[in-house]
């Protein structure tokens, strides 16, 4: 409104200080001189289909991709070390991020800001005791209404923070010794990876005491331990656990959580299974974040690359396409443009993290360190765009 | 002492013209101290459009059909990451980002009509700049002038009058016909 | 309740190696929680560094001249900027940046006397990211483990108890040779 | 201390608990075993013959590098569109600069800051009334003893904020309508570029009013403005002038600023001066810190391209150095490597900033938005180093 009138007002004063006219009829007088424009500000569209979230590639924004143009929608402003969750229903964006008051000193302000999904306006900063500087994906999250948010927090111990949506203010905190991250499941609950090889399932009742059981030891948390880059589909608490050799650990995740015998997504390909030899060659799981997980079909996308053990974080030549009830790969996508040689600028093409839209059609998206990012058809592998530079090393979809 | 808003929005123009000055500072340390010097013109130095003009590189290159590329005809003299690449469109921020008040001025030719219009770039503020590929990070000259002739200078941020004056990215908004 | 420096530095280990709970809360927690679980060894598993052991593709690139490239051998498990690339060294914080108390561990093998060493790597901490070149930002994953394994993991901003856990550069301190 | 207690705790535990003499044996037993090593924190020297300073590539820090080695010595801390100042006898360093507590957002806080130029220690945040968010070398600088900083402010007009350095506290603020910058003379003077083309020149006494007075018009200031980037020696007063179509005007600036008539940088290399016509092809000066003066021999070191007028921000591919005492041109240096095709990733090297060292056998810094920055010999032109990554787009030398 007020920059509209601006813009009336200059180019009021613009025609009477000026002959226009006359420098109107040199130019091409058949067309009509172009109308004043108004500033104003976009909003978000809710109902894109094939939207994504990535890490800005110096951490300070999240953007928004619309998957099937390429083109940005937006950014959401993070702070140090930041992470993203989406409410089910999309109308708010919830971000997990640290501010000193002087840029690296002065004051630390751990927050949980909320963002309306539409205008991308602040709508509150919820104070935290703290929260871990960590740069994982499931440091933060949502449980499966939205209605609550879990905060990792590793100091001043492992512990879990967890905010009232609904009020706006941190309900409480409970200690996770000796565990990490946070795989939430249903309403109240969720459950943290353990450095004895187990899995801690907490359930936090909306008052009262935080229960929390552990599973038995299932793997070997020094010789072959699993992601941190895991996933649960936390309306149903199922959960796919993966761990650097390959194997791949399904599991059902609750106040009795399940876990299954796992299966390696090496011989799924019709190899040996690849074991933990410094000079073993095989196909292996590497990156940042290095696979994603479509709920409805239960497919595993997983970033492979040819390496000995110890490379789990060289990120991926092929997306191997995995079928977890069945354990059968589907595909394997080749990360084109193959190189040729291998020698200089003509290395494989390494991409370090990935994401899959969670609709019927669904869309890969891939990241590059060096941009040239990717959006593939996850169901064929073909190439629909290639993005100059849509973020850095995480991505988020809507439905997760 | 209530303004009309056009006292404000007038008042508001002449500061972005006069580098900042309150329009009644302004014009007391004109009489003050810059006495000895010729007033300032109150709009940008306008240049004529003619289809015999000789024509700058960046007219002579420029397109009406993309405005995420930097040779999008509005662009002749803006600086920095372009909106229409953030979410936003050549005079439209992107979601979360708030227009100044005030801005830079440009003179761009049009290669459809031939005319020039004058252009408001108007930055969008508040938020971390954004970060758009370097296709989109543009850096127009034509008629740029240093920053002692701040309504034409795109150096600088402009971010006033806003909440936070962080930059996010930049707008080219057509004001109205340069005259000649 | 005085503590001795030894006593402290103890403490600080423990909680090191323990993933930051407080020791006492730590040792608490386990009894009442970790009952069925293992007690975590207190150092890092280690490997025997014999000659016919064989290597890491790191190991078998490993030099021991040049600290401020990746492939310096102290570097098998480090993460980040390497501070000699900062006007720090392999184990000295540039100017201004203050080492954090707290460290994850790697073990890395010496070409030169092919032993293998345990290796502390601090991040320097309380200013902005060091701006060194590409070649100079590492990402070493030798027996690197994930969050759940603090102590061994690299992707922590290790800046505990500093005036301000931003991160700076990450140093690599030899601390002793390791063990079979 | 802490750290080297620490380091021998670990060590003792790490023998105590480990067959360590058998690992030893089956190594190389003719090598000592190494020592543990001690974390401890660098100083910076303060001898160093050929430091300089750049602003990171995005914008948070500087970065002090040795020019004869070509390795960074450290690295100060910086907000928003900050600039940096050295004292004269490079104790200290002063830096103005900006945050806001959240980040993009919340209490903006403009600061001169103040660092300890051995150990890099804040020693001191000065608050300030504002300052300009422009990045231009002459927003911020210090009189000739270092005892008084001028910080250029836009907001709510155009003006110039005096900082006492002694006392440590804001002093004063002077109104400069129309005028912009400030380049410093002897103890209590500086003088602003105007927009009417004439320079203003500010005296400020220890206590009472400042002292404003103006020159003629010297310079057309819409048709060849002169470049923000220009020089003044700050102890003599002597300035250097360039225009964006290579018109060299020498200045005495003090209380009665004298400006002597405009010689032409084309015409000192045997071509005709450059015009402003938009066609109108020339060697001319460009960039973003686009040249560079060497005070005691006068030399005048210019970045420069060849073009139309208004491409005043392109980098150079050239070097021009230029006698300001005959207004000779002295030497040209191409910047290697030279492209061959002009195509494709085989574009000149456009350098967008540079420096000169000030001591008898200078050196120059140039740098390069992509990387590849250069250190050459200012007089010969020799390439004596190439550095990766040396930073943004300013550079600043000690003893300027």
């Amino acid at each position: 409104m007020i920059n509209a009138a601006i813009n009336k007002w200059l180019l009021a004063a613009s025609m009477g200080l000026s002959a226009w006219a006359a420098t109107a009829s040199q130019a091409s007088p058949a067309l009509p001189v172009l109308e004043p424009e108004v500033s104003d500000v976009a909003t978000l569209r809710l109902d894109v289909p094939h939207r994504f979230f990535t890490s800005g590639w110096d951490g300070d924004s999240f953007m928004i991709f619309d998957g099937d143009s390429g083109k940005m929608e937006g950014s959401i402003p993070a702070g140090y070390i930041s992470n993203l969750a989406i409410a089910p229903d999309n109308s708010r964006f919830y971000v997990s991020e640290t501010y000193w008051t002087h840029g690296a000193r002065g004051d630390r302000h751990d927050l949980v800001s909320i963002y309306d999904a539409k205008s991308l306006h602040l709508m509150k900063e919820i104070r935290l005791p703290g929260r871990a500087l960590v740069s994982k994906v499931q440091n933060f999250d949502i449980n499966a209404s939205g209605s609550r948010a879990y905060v990792y927090l590793l100091q001043p111990a492992s512990s879990v923070v967890w905010v009232d949506l609904k009020q706006q203010v941190v309900a409480g905190t409970v200690e996770i010794p000796g565990c990490a991250l946070v795989f939430p499941w249903g309403e109240q609950g969720f459950s943290s990876l353990c450095g004895d090889g187990s899995l801690a399932s907490v359930s936090i009742p909306e008052s009262g005491p935080a229960k929390v059981t552990h599973t038995r030891p299932f793997f070997d948390a020094n010789k072959d331990p699993i992601f941190d880059d895991s996933f649960v589909d936390r309306v149903t608490g199922n959960a796919i656990f993966l761990s650097y050799s390959g194997l791949v650990y399904p599991a059902k995740l609750g106040f009795d959580t399940v876990v299954d015998k796992p299966w390696s997504i090496q011989q799924a390909a019709g190899y040996a299974a690849a074991g933990t030899g410094v000079q073993e060659l095989a196909w292996r799981p590497g990156g940042s974040q290095l696979a994603a997980y479509h709920k409805a079909s239960g497919r595993l996308f997983v970033l492979m690359h040819t390496g000995n053990y110890w490379t789990h974080k060289q990120g991926g030549t092929e997306v191997w396409v995995l079928d977890t009830k069945t354990h059968a790969l589907l595909s394997r996508f080749p990360l084109r443009p193959a190189p040729t040689s291998g020698l200089g600028d003509d290395k494989a093409p390494y991409y370090q993290s990935m994401g899959v839209s969670q609709d019927e059609n669904p869309l890969l998206y891939l990241l590059n360190p060096e941009g040239n990012d990717l959006v593939m058809d996850a169901a064929t592998g073909e190439l629909k765009l290639k993005i100059e530079s849509a973020g850095g090393h995480m991505v988020w979809v809507p439905g997760y | 002492m209530s303004k009309s808003p056009i006292d404000k929005i007038g008042e508001q123009l002449t500061r972005t013209l006069a580098g900042y000055s309150s329009r009644r500072g302004f014009i007391a340390k004109l009489g003050a101290v810059l006495a000895a010097a010729p007033l300032l013109p109150l709009l940008p130095v306008a240049r004529a459009a003619t289809a015999t003009a000789p024509k700058t590189d960046f007219e002579r290159n420029a397109q009406t059909k993309d405005d995420t590329k930097c040779t999008y005809w509005k662009y002749c003299a803006a600086d920095g990451v372009m909106c229409s690449c953030c979410g936003g469109g050549s005079h439209t921020c992107p979601p979360g980002a708030e227009p100044s008040p005030v801005s830079w001025i440009g003179t761009c030719l049009n290669p459809d009509d031939n005319r020039s219009y004058i252009i408001a770039y108007r930055d969008c503020c508040g938020t971390p700049v954004c970060k758009a590929g370097k296709s989109c990070q543009c850096d127009g000259a034509d008629r740029e002038l240093p920053t002692y002739r701040a309504p034409l200078n795109n150096d600088i941020i402009w971010c006033f009058g806003n909440a936070s004056a962080t930059y996010h990215c930049s707008t080219a908004a057509l004001v109205g016909l340069s005259g000649t």
